[in-house]
């Protein structure tokens, strides 16, 4: 990685409009471990990979352009606790840097708001980052999670196109389960892994989304997990807000905490549950973590 | 050598391989006892120098006139101990192997006393049947160094120019007025888009070449002899021309089948892949929608083979047209598509990138050609689709030309079931005959590219060279042959000889050429007559193994 | 679900239209490299729960054929039905690039009003504030609590002067009342 | 020209094709040099059980031709060879090769076996796909040529405490009868002069491990096709007993997916040729050893191109029941018994399901062999993009160097008539060559 | 039958070591005899092997003459089908025993004589088809041709065999018969025999009664009657044999005995 470059937070949508727990838990670990970090300003939504590009493919592109015009390049990167946005950010980046044509085109509507992109722009997920840090972590653990049986959901766009993304392998990844193990946390394999989590599919076919997330929940459970870590906010809301909705559905008992990467991270380095908020969470992990003596019983 | 028989045994102890388990020196001892045996001798290493010096002394010292060794298999070690023989003036075929190491010493640990007891056995018998072999010479025969090549195509001018340029006599014989074969109706070769004047060229060379004789427009009427002397007789107009050759290559070549009566098949607007090479050589292409149909006429009941180069043909032509106009609609219907190998299956992706399209109908639905649509299913979405044409191409296979038939009578080759030509061995000699001297490449065998034709070519010049490279042929010397006041011509052995080696002689006798005999007995096991004899395992020999076998304790 | 749409038109004999074909080829070239071998529908996790009603295979199969009727009006398979987990991508053994061409199809169902409610509405938002998710007061309050400084996000208008550059608006549907009529027609 | 030929060619690789190079031009009267970097010839074709489409016994037709070479006045073995460097002579090459050490004499062991017998040091045997240990003094493979053993330096106990000045085991030499064994042997470095070479140096198979969706090496009962042929081989690992490697039960049904590491961009964008009729005769031997045992082949395109491949595969679906499944087989995942279950989709039903079988065969590509591009280096041919050797429509044979020639599937993926077609063709090619200027 | 053999087993040492014979072919099981050896396979050591180029060489009258002579059991071993050396040599072999296979059902021998096919890569094949076939013969006990007194009939039955296939009409139809019937190539498709088989059948019965005929008019002249009491068969079917015999000028009346007519060979 480059080092001097500065890091530009890009909270995009979901995080900081329904999920500022997930920003909150972020910047403590980047705090706690000195990585700066800066927020983004002024910018859009990144978009939506499974959202706008299906409206309209030069919407996706433009916008995503846009926002990656609010950062020089090779001055700063951007740092995305989203994998959709990391995702778009990444693949606008690249298609425009393979294809002269389209950011022609993309500058030519760019400019009707005095913008123009020029150059390409790293774009970096958060776990990323981290696990690039994962020394630094290491060092910095007052409070190993022992006991804590996490399912690692990678979700699908922090792996995929991995040839844009490059980053971890699509069908054997490892980088989430080692951060997982070096909190002293123990990832446990189980079925559905790397399937996805189905929330796109609440867009089309509510029942069809229930039933994905259903195989997912049934194999962490036949499994023996007894939490859920994600690193892409629409799983996290897949996952915590919709686990009731697939209890009424199926008739079934889950109840799974679901802890976003960096509040997994924040907890292995001592804060508790008031500084990160977890009671905004839909399931509440308190009395878990309270039992497995990972939080403190007041 | 006076013909009272002295044998000679000698033992191997194999270190203690065999005399582990076998009591070599009883053994020994007890070989002394068999009948026509002057002398007995144990070694430590019989193969080794020391052993075979012991041999050689043994037969100087005794005079033997027969020699048995009872030491390891006879696959490996034979050769070398016939060698020794020869070497002292014993005919080789008075030498007899008895094996106690594979097939005694080595399966019987357990039971060194039984081992010991089958040794001997084995060695009775073996001297039992050393006591009646026969002195046996191989067979020489002169060689012709020449070669007859039946098919001017790109695999027989590949072989005949590899043979005359290492200064053979070439003879090529083609019943077209011209060198070339099917080469010569492309306009260009996949996958480069090579001309094929260029590969033409050879022929040049060939013409030029005072080592090769050519007769166009010929055909052959009769072929007699055998390897090294095959009698030819061929038919050039009226004039009948005689010549002699060692070898003979088999390049006939195939055809193109021509699809009467399928898919509305007229020759106009519905044609064959090579009709539409002619019509683009010809400069008369001009269509915008063509549709284009694999496997008509194959991999089918009636001819259940993969011609295997009809996709790269049907890319070949699609892919120029869509170069040379762009706007033109390709659609090629398929059930496989056969790209084997490197740059086919690149080839192929390029065609798809190119945009022509490649779909997949069923066999049992096959596409049904209209005036001017083409509705087929299409298998990867089992739905019915129309495409409209303006030409439609249909990809047929290559198929057996029906003179071949004559033509293997007169070589005695046989053909497969397509009427293709059949090798001798489908892996291990593709461009042999069983029969020895006579040899086979190119499409006449099999459906084949231009590369593989003309590295067939190639191959048949090589097994022909190994012959013709040599002043004369040697043949082993363990063969049939036919005692003529019992042989009722009954002719039951001439079907049985794989080998072509039974024939009517001048004087209509059934005899056995003993050049082309392999000595396998099939023969002489069926004759009714008992008139076919193996050298070096006659009746006698192995009843009298039989018998000593039964003379045991 | 999908099931009744499915029913419709089987048996119907179709026809290429290649404007459709060289439409889908001039956004993504990389459908002409497909030769069905179906390694995408074995791995796609909605074809494995609709045991195939979702076929990314057949979607590519008549993308190369340019059976527009098939995958616009009929929508069998449903195209919106791709979660863009990009398994299939990732597998595909000649690189077809499957997720960014059922946009393109999605793109030409949506020019033909056809566009599914929920993208309909994410779209709308993203056209009014510039975000898919506005800022609540709840929100900023719990933001507060967590001690999180307030976070500026793009000017609404200058997202709106460029999306309507690019005619966005005129693709997304308003009253969402006519919607159900406009699925009748056609 | 005449039996008495003093031109000298060399010929580089042992496998069928290298061997039938070799037996035409000695043949001819060459002397030919026969470079094997293995203690014996045979190749790969020496590795398979039966081949197709007759079924016969591989080393059946083989061995023949292993000792008509090791017999033959005119050819020269050079074993546990490798080519080291080349020079060009005015006429020909001088080219330098490296023989590894054997340790054993070759004109003295009599391949007798107490060595072996007594040998302490047991070591996975590559022959067999490592699938069963030899000892560290070996028979590279029962029927080998030549026929003497062999001793592994890396896994010998006595040569590895050499190093360290320590004496220890020496058993084969204490028990050899021949005193065979000699280990000071040295690696030794001598140069050759030829007039021609062929390159036969043939291919590899490809290693799937990379292909996470299949589970190779982390799945037990996931194994390669060349593992599959030593397994159902009469004198394999396994004595020819269909044996899953989780648990030594006989499955009861085996899958076979096609195109493992070919006609893929990821890997290997060329079709491997010979996957789609060789996978078939493992099928039909697989029912020959247990009437009930039931195959599937997924395959994309069936290829089956060569000389009664398609009845072949006819005979395979009508006689021996072999079900062929159109549909690449997209992931393999395994039950709590090591069952793999394969997800694919059935592009004759549409289906798209999962099948549990008892093991799964990679049919796995050809793929240049590790040698050869550096060989190709040193001796200065042109490879293509692929790494096979680099040949024109119009002569197959030829590399772009004069005098170098090419045969077997060092040019590309192919079955062995194709390579003992284009051996032969070299042969008579390099004849040519050799006889120019002659007459 | 296993059981039986392993009782046999038990009392090793006095138990009866029947001598066999083995024809192998040169290039396929041959070799997999010595492979079993170099692989050090173990078998019981009776069985003493003859080597021939091919199994097609194995004459049917070699076979018999070893049964007569004595042997316990006889092994014929060949490439397997689509190996041969010679292209189909095994081939022969194999419908050479099934004619002899129908002969020797006659006199219960047909068990002692076995044809099977090994490849040079079948050592371990090899050693067990030895080690069965062995066993198998031990529990037969011992061939009563090799008892000191072997039934007269008996041996009188085996010569009968022994001529019929030296009978040049036998070895023709043998012959000929297997091309017609064969549509196999070197691609090994199955043979069809079925209707050649019974044809062949009827043909070998005929032959072996003739010939029974022969043998008994050879120890002495006789009429139908009596041979056909020796025979123990019914004298229409005797008496048709005679005549057909007579046609070929085989056999001719020497005199007449009262009504009935004494026949002898010429």
């Amino acid at each position: 990685m480059k080092k001097d470059l500065n890091h530009k937070l890009f909270l995009g949508c979901v995080i900081p409009a329904r999920l500022p727990f997930i920003e909150s838990s972020a910047k403590k670990v980047f705090e706690n471990l000195d990585i700066g970090m800066t927020n983004m300003e002024n910018a859009s939504c990144c978009p939506d990979p499974t959202g706008i590009p299906a409206v309209d493919q030069t919407t996706w592109l433009t916008l995503g352009a846009r926002n990656l015009t609010l950062v020089e390049n090779k001055k700063d990167d951007i740092i995305s606790l989203c994998s959709g946005c990391v995702e778009t950010l990444k693949m606008v980046d690249h298609t425009l840097t393979e294809d002269p044509a389209k950011l022609e085109e993309v500058n030519k509507n760019l400019a009707k708001i005095d913008r123009k992109l020029e150059g390409s722009v790293s774009v970096k997920h958060a776990g990323q980052l981290l696990y690039e840090n994962l020394e630094l972590v290491k060092s910095k653990i007052v409070k190993p999670l022992k006991g804590l049986k996490v399912a690692v959901h990678y979700g699908c766009h922090f792996l995929s196109p991995s040839e844009i993304i490059k980053w971890d392998d699509p069908f054997e990844p490892k980088t989430i389960d080692e951060i997982v193990g070096v909190l002293g946390a123990e990832s446990l394999e189980y079925d559905s892994k790397l399937q996805c989590c189905g929330n796109p599919m609440l867009k089309t076919d509510k029942d069809l989304a229930y039933s994905l997330l259903y195989k997912k929940l049934s194999d962490m459970e036949k499994a023996g997990v007894n939490c859920i870590t994600v690193v892409c906010p629409s799983c996290f809301l897949q996952f915590d807000y919709q686990q009731k909705a697939v209890n009424k559905k199926y008739g079934t008992n889950f109840k799974f905490p679901v802890l976003y990467l960096t509040e997994l991270i924040a907890l292995a380095l001592g804060y508790n549950d008031q500084d990160l908020g977890l009671k905004l969470h839909g399931i509440k992990p308190k009395k878990m973590l309270q039992e497995l003596n990972i939080l403190s019983k007041e | 050598m006076d013909d009272d028989i002295r044998i000679g045994i000698f033992v191997c102890h194999c270190g203690t391989n065999i005399g582990g388990i076998v009591d070599v020196p009883a053994v020994t001892e007890y070989a002394k006892s068999l009948p026509h045996v002057v002398f007995t001798q144990r070694n430590l290493y019989t193969c080794s120098e020391t052993g075979l010096n012991a041999i050689k002394n043994g037969i100087k010292d005794n005079n033997l006139n027969r020699v048995v060794v009872a030491a390891c298999t006879p696959r490996t070690h034979e050769p070398l101990f016939r060698g020794i023989c020869s070497e002292m003036g014993v005919n080789p075929y008075f030498f007899e192997f008895v094996n106690i190491r594979e097939q005694c010493a080595w399966v019987h640990q357990k039971d060194k006393k039984k081992a010991t007891e089958k040794a001997k056995d084995l060695i009775r018998m073996g001297a039992a049947r050393a006591a009646l072999l026969e002195a046996l010479d191989k067979y020489q025969i002169d060689v012709k160094p020449s070669t007859l090549i039946i098919g001017g195509g790109i695999s027989g001018m590949s072989a005949a120019q590899v043979l005359a340029n290492q200064g053979y006599e070439t003879i090529i014989i083609e019943n077209d007025t011209e060198l070339g074969g099917q080469l010569r109706f492309h306009y260009s070769l996949y996958p480069g888009e090579l001309d094929p004047q260029k590969v033409l060229s050879i022929k040049d060379g060939l013409l030029k070449n005072p080592k090769v004789k050519i007769y166009t427009s010929s055909k052959i009427k009769n072929i007699d002899g055998y390897v090294g002397n095959f009698d030819i007789t061929i038919q050039k107009g009226e004039e009948e021309i005689k010549f002699t050759v060692g070898t003979i290559i088999v390049a006939t070549g195939a055809d193109v089948l021509k699809p009467v009566g399928l898919y509305n098949y007229d020759g106009k607007k519905v044609i064959t892949q090579k009709e539409l090479e002619q019509l683009i050589k010809s400069g008369g292409f001009n269509h915008k929608k063509i549709v284009m149909i694999q496997c008509v006429g194959s991999r089918n009941k009636e001819r259940p083979y993969c011609s295997s180069i009809c996709c790269m043909t049907a890319m070949k032509n699609a892919r120029y047209i869509k170069k040379k106009y762009p706007d033109s609609e390709i659609v090629i219907l398929n059930r496989d598509i056969y790209t084997s190998g490197t740059y086919q299956e690149t080839y192929y992706r390029e065609a798809r990138e190119m945009g022509i399209i490649f779909t997949r109908y069923n066999k049992l639905k096959p596409p049904q050609v209209g005036k001017d649509t083409v509705t087929y299913y299409n298998e990867s979405l089992k739905e019915n689709i129309e495409l409209n044409y303006d030409l439609v191409v249909l990809s047929t296979p290559l198929v057996s030309y029906s003179e071949s038939e004559e033509l293997s009578k007169m070589l005695k080759v046989p053909l497969d079931e397509f009427g293709f030509f059949l090798e001798a061995h489908v892996k291990l000699r593709p461009v042999d005959f069983a029969t020895d001297g006579i040899f086979v490449c190119g499409t006449c065998k099999w459906p084949a590219n231009v590369p593989e034709s003309i590295s067939q070519g190639y191959a048949a010049a090589s097994r022909v060279t190994r012959i013709i490279s040599k002043s004369s042929f040697s043949v082993e010397g363990s063969t049939a042959w036919i005692d003529q006041d019992k042989c009722i011509a009954c002719e039951v052995c001439l079907k049985k000889c794989s080998y072509g080696a039974i024939a009517r002689d001048e004087e209509d006798r059934v005899v056995v050429r003993t050049v082309l005999c392999k000595g396998c007995g099939a023969c002489s096991t069926t004759c009714p007559e008992h008139a076919i004899h193996i050298r070096h395992f006659t009746d006698d020999q192995i009843e009298s193994e039989i018998t000593a076998l039964m003379e045991g304790d | 679900m999908i099931s009744n749409i499915q029913s419709k038109g089987m048996g119907m004999t179709l026809t290429i239209d290649y404007d459709f074909r060289k439409q889908i080829q001039g956004f993504n070239l990389s459908v002409n490299y497909c030769f069905q071998c179906a390694t995408c529908t074995g791995i796609c996790p909605v074809a494995k729960m609709t045991n195939g009603e979702f076929n990314p295979r057949k979607l590519i199969e008549a993308s190369i054929l340019g059976l527009k009727d098939k995958l616009i009006e009929l929508q069998q398979p449903n195209v919106w039905y791709c979660l863009t987990c990009q398994k299939c991508v990732e597998l595909c053994p000649q690189h077809v690039e499957l997720t960014e061409i059922f946009d393109v199809i999605k793109n030409s169902c949506v020019k033909s009003g056809k566009i599914p409610d929920a993208f309909n509405s994410q779209a709308i938002t993203v056209l009014e504030t510039g975000v898919a998710l506005p800022f609540s007061d709840a929100i900023m309050k719990r933001r507060q609590k967590l001690g999180l400084d307030d976070y500026k996000t793009a000017d609404p208008k200058e997202i709106q002067t460029l999306l309507k550059g690019i005619g966005f608006d005129k693709l997304l549907r308003f009253e969402t009342t006519e919607t159900n009529e406009k699925k009748g027609e056609k | 020209m005449s039996s008495e030929n003093t031109k000298n060619v060399m010929i580089i690789g042992g496998g069928i094709a290298g061997i039938q190079s070799s037996l035409d031009l000695g043949d001819m009267g060459f002397h030919v040099d026969l470079i094997e970097q293995e203690p014996c010839i045979g190749g790969r074709m020496a590795q398979l059980d039966k081949t197709l489409p007759t079924n016969d016994c591989s080393i059946c037709i083989l061995a023949p031709k292993l000792s008509d070479c090791f017999r033959h006045p005119n050819i020269k073995i050079h074993s546990m060879t490798k080519v080291e460097g080349i020079a060009k002579k005015d006429r020909g090459f001088s080219v330098s090769l490296k023989r590894q050490a054997r340790f054993v004499k070759e004109d003295l062991c009599i391949n007798c076996g107490m060595c072996v017998a007594k040998c302490p040091t047991k070591v996975l045997d590559s022959f067999d796909m490592k699938m069963r240990k030899r000892k560290a003094i070996y028979l590279y493979y029962l029927q080998g040529v030549p026929a003497v053993m062999a001793i592994d330096k890396v896994n010998c106990l006595h040569l590895k405490n050499l190093e360290k000045n320590k004496n220890v085991c020496g058993l084969c030499q204490q028990v050899c009868p021949k005193d065979a064994i000699d280990f000071t042997e040295k690696d030794t470095i001598y140069d050759l002069e030829t007039d021609a070479i062929i390159m036969a140096n043939g291919s590899n198979q490809y290693d799937p491990t990379p292909l996470y969706a299949y589970g190779y090496k982390k799945y037990k009962n996931v194994i390669t096709s060349l593992e599959y042929e030593r397994m159902i081989s009469a004198s394999g690992p396994t004595q020819g007993h269909i044996k899953r490697l989780s648990d030594n039960v006989h499955p009861n049904n085996i899958a076979f997916i096609q195109c493992v590491g070919s006609r893929d961009e990821h890997t290997n964008p060329y079709c491997s040729s010979i996957c789609c009729t060789y996978s078939t005769k493992h099928a039909i031997l697989s029912r020959e050893h247990d009437e009930n045992l039931q195959s599937y082949i997924f395959y994309i395109d069936l290829r089956a191109g060569g000389k009664g491949f398609q009845k072949y595969i006819n005979r395979a679906k009508n006689e021996y029941g072999v079900k062929y499944i159109r549909g690449k087989v997209a992931e393999i995942k395994i039950d709590e018994d090591e069952n793999p279950i394969l997800f694919y989709e059935d592009l004759d039903t549409f289906e798209v399901s999962s099948k549990k079988v008892g093991l799964v065969i990679l049919a796995c590509a050809m793929i240049p062999s590790k040698g050869s591009e550096k060989l190709a280096k040193t001796l200065g041919v042109e490879l293509d993009r692929f790494n096979f050797v680099k040949s024109s429509i119009d002569s197959p044979v030829k590399t772009n160097v004069p005098g170098i020639f090419a045969a077997g599937s060092v040019l590309g993926p192919m079955d062995i008539p194709h390579s003992v077609i284009n051996a032969s063709g070299a042969a008579a090619i390099t004849a040519e060559y050799l006889s120019k200027g002659e007459k | 039958m296993n059981e039986v053999i392993t009782e046999e087993k038990s009392e090793s040492d006095t138990q009866f070591e029947p001598k066999i014979l083995g024809f192998l072919c040169n290039w396929c099981s041959y070799a997999g005899a010595d492979l079993a050896g170099v692989s050090r396979n173990q078998y019981p050591s009776n069985i003493r092997v003859v080597r021939l180029m091919c199994s097609g060489r194995v004459d049917p009258v070699f076979v018999m003459d070893a049964l007569i002579k004595g042997v316990d059991g006889v092994l014929i071993l060949g490439c397997h089908f689509g190996d041969c050396h010679y292209g189909d040599g095994n081939y022969e072999a194999n419908i050479n025993y099934e004619m002899l296979n129908l002969l020797l059902k006659n006199v219960n021998i047909d068990n002692r004589v076995e044809i099977n096919w090994v490849s040079a890569a079948e050592g371990t094949y090899f050693a067990k088809i030895v080690t069965d076939f062995t066993d198998k013969i031990r529990s037969l006990g011992p061939s009563p041709m090799a008892k000191i007194n072997t039934p007269k009939d008996l041996l009188l039955k085996m010569k009968a065999i022994k001529q019929v296939v030296y009978d040049p009409r036998v070895r023709k139809l043998v012959g000929r018969e297997r091309k017609i019937t064969e549509s196999g190539n070197v691609y090994n498709e199955k043979i069809d025999k079925g209707d050649f088989i019974l044809l062949l059948k009827d043909a070998l019965n005929a032959e072996y009664i003739r010939n029974q005929i022969l043998l008994h008019l050879n120890e002495e002249p006789g009429s139908v009657k009596v041979v056909s009491e020796k025979m123990k068969m019914d004298t229409t079917t005797i008496f048709e044999h005679f005549l057909v015999l007579q046609q070929r000028g085989i056999i001719d009346v020497l005199e007449i005995k009262g009504f009935s007519p004494i026949y002898t060979v010429i």
